[in-house]
């Protein structure tokens, strides 16, 4: 498949999380939203790790492992996205308990 | 149109109308849902690209780990009906339209890059091969993968202490 | 090394006071001896000293910028540096008996003024020059409003930001000349060394002008200086008005006219206009003040809208003129707010329909503000007669072909001077004694002292101005040489 | 150099000292002390400058620099004293009237407070000091220096009683209108200097004399010069139109207004455009400006002088008339008349203005002469010296001003026929006005109250022998110029002035001469014998028609203070009340406060919220996006 069909593709999920984050007021939808941005980039890295793959099949110089380093770094992410929604679930569970809402409009704190 | 080419067109239309749907969904639950809809449509693409580790691993920790707990969280709360009021009616037009910029712009930009003619190899190569990755995440990037596992034990103790009543 | 020891004597002094916290009559000696130090130092340079190495010092300082520590004093900075320490010893004197809050701050925050001010006029690199700049600055903000009226606070607050906001524009042209320099360097040797078209000069000239015409300040940006000056308490305006504004001058002589001497040359129109217009403003103003202070504020914009004249009237007369006037103003306008404040202190207000008849008890006070008055609107022999004089046959000598408009609207100032000076002297001395000024004002002896003095110097430099005329003869030549407007166009 | 012109420094400097012995010392010195300095170190003066006279008549004349008062690149200015015979003459007048006047005040003064006696002679002395030097000075900037400094006397002794608002405000009036003058004769300097590289009259008039009407110094030049010293001249000598100071000055002691204000000051503008007349000369259009002005501010003064009460007005009116004169002579060209009636007019209106303050001192301080009346019988030394300044000013022969008179009227006829007639019905006038202060002052029946006539008292001796020697002095000091048509070799004062300011054009028939000279001594007679049948017997009616505009004064007080005055007060009102505070200050203030409100605007932006931190956020990727792929091209 060309290339630019997977980075459409990426852009528009990135896009439909970005509108996620700015048009809910739920904290675990905006959390569920920045999840969908993160995939996006996750299936553009497997699209570009697997497009390095066929440059170097195509050119035929000998490299281990041709693209396998995009696919790796979509590991770490996971990873990442897994800690991340732990303490965060943690965050919102506990802002809960506290204020007994998770609208994000009672979230500005930052001010003061 | 060969098979692959009709599997990545339908997984295409069914992750952005996932994603739609979560994102439009009143009900937390029913975006939970469609959120792993979305994953599984990707983890498909994931296979489409021959790369069935880390569709299996998609599977496992987001359809299977971060979206149950997602809904435990959303359940625990007692959240599962409408009850989220609506954004003011402008700030949600700015979101959308913002958003809605924020991807013409890419769009825009990178419609006419160098890549264009570059292909992603379907249903080819053995990179994507848990042996293959397995055997690069133990030598080359093993300190990282090492690391990653600090990260996890701190989230876990941070989520401890933060979810601890005080 | 003498302008080091200019710098550091008051720099001793603030630091040392800031410390120590002395009382009233600690810290008015110990300034005083400061000042006097200072003068002496000032006195020997005049007398003894005169080789280059003891003019000027260098250091290191940021190197890495392209920057130096480095001063020089020339014609300008001498004069104005004698002006300086004169006028502190002066003030100092004066404040012998004059109780003031929080003594030592007040008199530490003096000196480190003193400090930047004397920086101003000494530095030769234009980094530097802008430091000294803002740190002169710093103290007067405090002085200005930590010991003012009522509405000192905001009335500072506005002067603060009006001349940091000019200072500002300054500071982009310094760094623009900077990197324009072929050594990047910030030293003025480098600076003039550049080769700027008429474009760049062009809006070089208007970033720094901005930044001198504020704290000249010129018509018609000059709407802080009133309020401060009638807020301040006035051995602070008495600094601000003699001194501080002379950096302003400064500025336009030492940077101004020879880096952008061309832009001088074609927006010499427009400043002179500003400043013309500035003298008959201010003077149609000061007509109808009541405030003596506010008075006398508007009397020194007239003032400064002629010096500003002079200097783009880009003729050697004129700079002359403008270099004495310098000294002369400094020293006649210090008498005036000395004697405003001890009008203020000893009658209770400063409202000059609430005084009259002081002349009846107070003959002393009345002689001395009348020859300190008559010198301010420069009667012959007094000694802003010379530098007046100067500067308005080099107005009517300017390359310009507008010369006789400026001429007419300098011509209307000088007979507002005398309408609105004898005014204020009538109206505060002559007539029947008010309730206010039935009791004869007493002098103490070391006012008296002060006052001498500066009668002494009016009158012996409107005799002999020549020794002031000598002290800057060179730099005015040199100036005239790089600005002279005739030979630049013939090189080009 | 001649030994008395090496004494010429004391000429002013004695003055001074004499003004700063008693300026400094005025609350220790008595008034014996302060009176004997203060006419002393004038009489110095007096005798070294008639030293320096007698020398300057046996042909010597020199320029004595004393040190550099500016020496500037391209500008020499020294300090320097010109003896000639103009400055020497002049000299003379300042310094024997000066003389005499100090005396006279000694005893005028005597009520005031020693400190404020030592002050009023501190003053005179200094006033004394700067005449001479704006007669001594060698180049315009010394004479300009002097010039200022007659004017700060003037104010200051104008404003000497200061608790009186109203003299004080005179003063202020006298400076302001003298500074109007001031500036034009300071503008004339600057052009001066930067067309001819100098203020000296030697070097001036010598570059004028080799350049004048070339591109150097172009016929614009000539015109633009002479126009602009000539209003400086009209300041200080009380000429159209800015002469109205000179009546208001009569607020200040009566010895000043007979010092500065008759004798000395207002000749200052004479003397300098004397001094000028080598630029004059090549002026024409100027020259009959002047001598227009000069008929007109005489006739003016005249009619005005008419219908005066205060004996102080009616003199200064006088003063101001006479001046006119003088500028008529010298717009003729005829200097040597000019200052010949300089000289006379010296004499004797010093001597009507110290009569006029014996009779003011008799009446213990009134003016007015309805009033008065019949004081000859009490005050026969005044009235008869009073009477002998009448009779010279009104020109009768052989009096001096007769003389003085006579030559200005005879240079007027031959400059222009129709000012001759306008100047000799002037002249009648004069004759008519000052008889009718003599008749109401001294004959009649007396008019005031019953304690003023029981104060009627003589003057002390201090006081009438000024008067005495002033009065003969007025009978004898036009015998220096007696025209050759009577005695031949007799115009001594011709002779001498002729080196500076040329000799005087004589190309008129002594047939012409001897009918002028007859014409208008026997109008001048007749005129006196009208006054004299009009005024014997006074009794005061109401003045009508042209009169009462007379009376007056043409109303120019009012028409000043409704075209300058007023306009000017206005004018500052309305910056200082609305341009200042709304529109300068305000549009700083509203930057300012639109600084301040672009913040608290701003300050809505950081709402906390995450939400709108994430939309702005988005916004800035996009705008950086827009700007680096589609505007940074």
């Amino acid at each position: 498949m060309p290339i630019n069909y997977y980075l459409f593709l990426a852009i528009a999920l990135f896009s439909i999380g970005v509108v996620g984050v700015l048009t809910r007021r739920n904290a675990i939808i905006i959390f569920m939203c920045i999840e969908l941005m993160l995939n996006a980039v996750n299936l553009l890295l497997v699209a570009f790790s697997k497009m390095h793959y066929n440059q170097a099949a195509a050119t035929a110089i000998p490299v281990a492992n041709p693209g396998i380093d995009g696919q790796l770094f979509v590991f770490f992410i996971m990873v990442a996205a897994a800690a991340e929604v732990s303490v965060g679930l943690a965050i919102i569970v506990m802002l809960y308990r506290n204020i007994h809402s998770v609208d994000i409009n009672f979230l500005n704190r930052l001010k003061h | 149109m060969s098979i692959s080419a009709i599997l990545f067109w339908v997984l295409s239309i069914a992750a952005l109308f996932s994603a739609l749907m979560v994102v439009t969904s009143r009900n937390p639950i029913y975006s939970v849902i469609w959120l792993i809809v979305t994953f599984f449509t990707i983890s498909g693409h994931y296979i489409l690209l021959n790369a069935q580790f880390l569709a299996v691993v998609n599977i496992i920790i987001y359809a299977g780990a971060i979206m149950v707990l997602l809904l435990f969280v959303i359940m625990l709360m007692n959240l599962n009906k409408e009850s989220e009021p609506a954004r003011h009616r402008w700030l949600q037009l700015a979101g959308a339209a913002s958003g809605g910029a924020f991807m013409l712009v890419l769009v825009a930009a990178l419609k006419d890059t160098e890549l264009k003619s570059q292909q992603s190899l379907l249903l080819e190569g053995h990179i994507g091969l848990i042996k293959t990755l397995g055997r690069e995440l133990f030598s080359t990037y093993v300190v990282p993968f090492e690391l990653s596992s600090i990260l996890f034990l701190s989230a876990m103790i941070g989520a401890v202490l933060i979810g601890k009543k005080d | 090394m003498v302008v080091l020891l200019l710098l550091l004597i008051p720099l001793i002094g603030a630091s040392f006071l800031f410390l120590y916290k002395g009382d009233h009559q600690f810290a008015s000696t110990a300034s005083l001896k400061l000042s006097l130090v200072s003068l002496l130092v000032m006195c020997l340079r005049l007398f003894c000293w005169h080789t280059p190495e003891q003019l000027s010092f260098t250091a290191p300082w940021l190197t890495s910028l392209g920057s130096s520590f480095s001063l020089r004093m020339d014609g300008l900075g001498t004069i104005l540096s004698l002006l300086t320490t004169t006028a502190y010893f002066l003030l100092f004197w004066y404040m012998r008996s004059r109780t003031i809050e929080r003594p030592a701050a007040f008199f530490a925050w003096l000196l480190l003024a003193q400090v930047g001010m004397l920086g101003v006029f000494l530095a030769m690199d234009s980094l530097l020059f802008y430091f000294f700049w803002e740190l002169a600055l710093i103290p007067m903000y405090f002085l200005a409003s930590q010991w003012g009226g009522a509405r000192s606070v905001s009335v500072t607050f506005k002067f603060f930001i009006y001349t940091f906001l000019g200072s500002v524009f300054m500071l982009i042209g310094i760094l623009y000349l900077q990197s324009k320099t072929a050594d990047h360097s910030f030293a003025l040797e480098s600076i003039k060394k550049i080769k700027l078209t008429s474009d760049q000069q062009s809006w070089l000239f208007w970033f720094f002008f901005i930044a001198f015409a504020i704290k000249l300040p010129v018509f018609p940006f000059h709407t802080w200086q009133p309020d401060t000056y009638e807020e301040s308490a006035t051995p602070v305006t008495a600094i601000l008005s003699a001194i501080m504004v002379k950096m302003g001058v400064l500025g336009l002589l030492r940077w101004v006219l020879p880096l952008f001497p061309i832009a001088s040359y074609m927006w010499g129109d427009v400043v002179m206009s500003m400043a013309v217009a500035g003298i008959v403003y201010a003077s149609f103003l000061a007509m109808q003040q009541v405030d003596l202070k506010r008075l006398i504020a508007y009397s020194s914009i007239a003032h400064i809208g002629l010096m500003t004249a002079g200097a783009f009237a880009l003729n050697q007369l004129a700079y002359q003129g403008l270099l004495i006037q310098l000294f002369t103003h400094g020293i006649n306008i210090l008498g005036m707010w000395i004697l405003a404040d001890i009008i203020e202190r000893k009658t209770g207000t400063r409202s000059i329909d609430s005084l009259g008849g002081i002349a009846q008890h107070s003959p002393t006070l009345t002689i001395f503000f009348v020859i300190i008055a008559l010198a301010n609107i420069a009667l012959p022999l007094t000694n802003a007669f010379v530098g007046e004089f100067l500067l308005f046959a080099g107005v009517l000598a300017t390359p310009s072909t507008y010369y006789w408009a400026f001429a007419v609207a300098v011509g209307l100032g000088i007979i507002l001077s005398a309408v609105y000076t004898l005014r204020m002297i009538r109206a505060v001395f002559y007539g029947q004694p008010s309730a206010r000024t039935s009791m004869a004002i007493r002098l103490a002896l070391h006012e008296v002292g002060a006052l001498v003095f500066i009668v002494g110097l009016i009158l012996f430099f409107g005799i002999c101005p020549q020794p002031l005329i000598d002290m800057t003869a060179d730099f005015s030549k040199d100036l005239f040489g790089q600005t002279d407007i005739t030979s630049l166009f013939r090189k080009s | 150099m001649h030994s008395s012109f090496q004494l010429a420094f004391l000429i002013p400097l004695l003055p001074l000292i004499g003004c700063l012995i008693n300026g400094l010392g005025r609350n220790w010195l008595s008034k014996q002390w302060s009176g004997l300095i203060g006419s002393g170190t004038v009489l110095g003066s007096f005798l070294i400058s008639l030293l320096v006279f007698q020398t300057v008549e046996t042909g010597q004349d020199a320029v004595i620099a004393y040190f550099d008062f500016i020496r500037v690149e391209g500008l020499h200015i020294p300090f320097a004293f010109q003896l000639d015979a103009l400055s020497s003459l002049f000299l003379l007048i300042i310094t024997s009237i000066g003389f005499l006047i100090h005396v006279y005040s000694i005893a005028y003064m005597h009520q005031e407070s020693s400190s404020s006696f030592a002050r009023y002679f501190s003053y005179l002395n200094l006033f004394v000091f700067s005449m001479l030097l704006l007669v001594l000075g060698g180049n315009y900037v010394v004479m300009f220096i002097g010039w200022e400094g007659v004017g700060l006397c003037s104010y200051l002794l104008i404003g000497f009683w200061f608790k009186n608002l109203e003299s004080t405000k005179a003063a202020n009036k006298a400076f302001i209108m003298n500074r109007i003058g001031d500036l034009a004769f300071l503008l004339a300097i600057f052009w001066l200097i930067i067309k001819t590289g100098s203020a000296s009259f030697l070097e001036v008039f010598d570059f004028i004399q080799a350049n004048g009407g070339t591109v150097k110094f172009s016929a614009t030049d000539i015109t633009v010069v002479t126009l602009l010293l000539f209003i400086g001249a009209t300041g200080k000598s009380a000429q159209l139109p800015l002469y109205t100071w000179l009546p208001d000055a009569m607020a200040g002691p009566t010895p000043v207004s007979a010092l500065i204000h008759a004798a000395t000051m207002v000749t200052a503008g004479i003397y300098m455009i004397a001094r000028s007349n080598v630029i004059y000369s090549l002026a024409p259009f100027t020259m009959s400006l002047i001598s227009w002005v000069g008929l007109a501010t005489a006739f003016l003064a005249a009619t005005i002088a008419l219908q005066q009460f205060d004996i102080k007005k009616v003199l200064a009116y006088s003063i101001v008339s006479q001046l006119g004169f003088i500028f008529l002579a010298l717009g003729s060209g005829a200097y040597i008349a000019a200052v010949f009636h300089v000289f006379t007019q010296a004499f004797f209106n010093a001597l009507l203005f110290l009569g006029s303050g014996s009779v003011i001192h008799a009446m213990g301080g009134e003016q007015d002469i309805r009033k008065m009346g019949g004081l000859s019988g009490k005050l026969k030394i005044t009235y008869f010296t009073f009477m002998i300044g009448c009779l010279a000013i009104a020109g009768l022969p052989p009096l001096s001003g007769f003389f003085s008179k006579d030559a200005i009227l005879l240079s007027a006829f031959l400059h222009q026929p129709l000012q001759y007639g306008l100047a000799l019905f002037t002249a009648f006038l004069t004759a008519f006005y000052m008889f009718r202060l003599l008749f109401l002052t001294f004959h009649g029946s007396f008019r005031g109250t019953a304690a003023q006539q029981a104060h009627l008292h003589e003057s002390p001796a201090l006081m009438t022998v000024p008067l005495i020697l002033l009065a003969l002095l007025s009978v004898v000091g036009g015998w220096i110029g007696i025209p050759s048509v009577l005695i031949h070799d007799a115009d001594r004062l011709g002779t001498f002035l002729s080196p500076v300011v040329g000799p005087m054009l004589h190309e008129v028939s002594h047939a012409t001469k001897w009918v002028l000279m007859t014409v208008s001594a026997g109008g001048v007679l007749l005129t006196l014998g009208f006054a004299g049948y009009r005024f014997s017997n006074y009794s005061a009616t109401e003045s009508k028609g042209i009169f009462r505009f007379f009376e007056h004064k043409w109303y120019v007080d009012q028409l000043y203070e409704h075209v300058v005055g007023k306009p000017i007060t206005y004018m500052s009102r309305l910056l200082n009340e609305w341009v200042e505070p709304r529109l300068i200050d305000a549009l700083v203030n509203r930057v300012g406060r639109s600084v301040q409100l672009a913040g608290k605007q701003i300050r809505f932006l950081q709402s906390g919220k995450i939400g709108s931190y994430v939309l702005l956020m988005v916004l800035a990727m996009v705008t950086v996006l827009l700007v680096q792929f589609f505007i940074r091209k």
